[in-house]
């Protein structure tokens, strides 16, 4: 697989992570924090695509 | 959208808050200087894990002020909040003579990223009541920023423990946000 | 802190992370996600509390 | 919701789909009775890192079926998955001696769970074609089952990779399932 966990070795990072994915959780600024969150997981470009698609269509309530 | 529907669109639901962002290296003065400028006071800070975002008044406009956390390891992550950003201050510890290198390049890296080009660059060399401060001139050139193309920028000497500097900066800032639009 | 990054140090668990985020981003089941995702990350208690209420209001739309 | 509204709400919306957990080590088959119950055929599987949810249909039943990953590290979070949970297959190795006590330590601190406390309990034996294989009373002692208070449980011997003894297991839970109604 391509998945790398060197990253949280630290755990600055995975502070981090829980800090912005609270956010997320909470609704708040969701595409910036997907953004965050599908770069410090790298996710593959296809599922950060799909996820970063998913959060401009949420941001329009009425086109639900 | 322009002309008379974005006139309505504003009337009708206010201006858009201005987005800026803080950043520059751990320890700068990033997250004393949100609170300085949103309640006037110096707040004790912890290194940033994370952000601060804070709406912030000045001369009626209103901005949405974010504090970014500096550490190495979570500054890759800085870019993930370029989008729709109109300013940025970048804030420098004018007394970090050893940093300034580290400083500059993740200044030269975020300014050449595309969702930041129309933004406008605010640097504040701060800790300047540290005796070893370099001077903003210095600040300016160990920066680079004379050799910038292409970008509205200017460079306040600012202490945030002792609240100097700010309201120059904040002035300077609304008034190029003002005649960008 | 209370974090814990230890954890992350195993590939598997990096990637099981990933997989049940991208499901949660993506709007599937998000309840029972959301309780991984909060505990794999540790979230303090009072935060996974208000994040699984906060998929409690949002199972029903029409209270939104 | 009882009577009359009740029966209006699943004459509208059809009848809830079932909830099924398949649990069980690493290895024990766990995807391969998934996606045989779902598609009838053997697949090719990887170690589940994560889970795969399938809807299943038999005798005119909707299932929901989730196949959780079995590894050690992800283990601990099978309990995330536990709520409004109708039934819970579990997956032996019966050739894994080895891991018989592991196997029983997961099946027993799951069968403590609040969440649980309804569901039923089918095991299946599996992997029976191999020649160590623990016949299915071995199993059921193995895994402490005679012990078990309150539970509705049944054991199966099965193959996944042959396809023995999963009709047989699943009749008995759907009719576990109806009579629980
Ligand atoms: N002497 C002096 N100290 C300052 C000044 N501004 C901030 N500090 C101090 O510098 C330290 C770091 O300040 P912070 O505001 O937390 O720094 P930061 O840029 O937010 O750092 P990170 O959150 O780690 O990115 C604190 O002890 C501040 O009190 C200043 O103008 N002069
Ligand atoms: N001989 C034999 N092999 C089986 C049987 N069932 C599954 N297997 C094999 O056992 C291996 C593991 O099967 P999986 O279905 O991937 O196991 P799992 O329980 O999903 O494992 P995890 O996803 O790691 O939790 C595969 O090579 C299967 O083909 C069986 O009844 N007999
Ligand atoms: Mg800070
Ligand atoms: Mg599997």
């Amino acid at each position: 697989g391509h998945y790398s966990a060197e990253s949280f070795s630290e755990p600055t990072e995975f502070e981090y992570l829980r800090k912005v994915l609270f956010e997320y959780m909470m609704g708040r600024e969701t595409k910036t924090m997907a953004k965050v969150i599908t770069s410090m997981l790298k996710f593959p470009p296809d599922q950060a695509l799909q996820v970063l698609e998913k959060e401009d269509t949420k941001a329009i309530p009425w086109l639900r | 959208m322009g002309g008379w529907f974005s006139s309505l669109f504003s009337g009708l639901f206010g201006t858009r808050e201005m987005r800026i962002l803080i950043l520059g290296l751990d320890g700068a003065g990033k997250t004393t200087i949100l609170y300085r400028l949103q309640v006037g006071e110096v707040v004790t800070t912890i290194p940033t894990i994370g952000f601060n975002v804070e709406t912030v008044t000045y001369k009626n406009l209103k901005f949405q002020v974010w504090d970014l956390g500096g550490q190495t390891s979570i500054r890759p992550y800085w870019r993930c909040y370029y989008s729709n950003t109109d300013a940025v201050i970048y804030v420098v510890d004018s007394s970090d003579r050893d940093r300034m290198g580290i400083s500059k390049s993740e200044l030269v890296a975020m300014l050449e990223e595309e969702e930041l080009k129309k933004a406008i660059l605010v640097v504040f060399a701060n800790k300047q009541d540290m005796e070893q401060a370099m001077t903003p001139a210095e600040v300016a050139n160990s920066l680079g920023l004379p050799a910038l193309k292409d970008r509205k920028w200017q460079i306040f000497k600012t202490s945030a423990t002792k609240g100097t500097g700010l309201d120059e900066a904040m002035e300077w800032l609304v008034e190029a946000l003002k005649s960008r639009q």
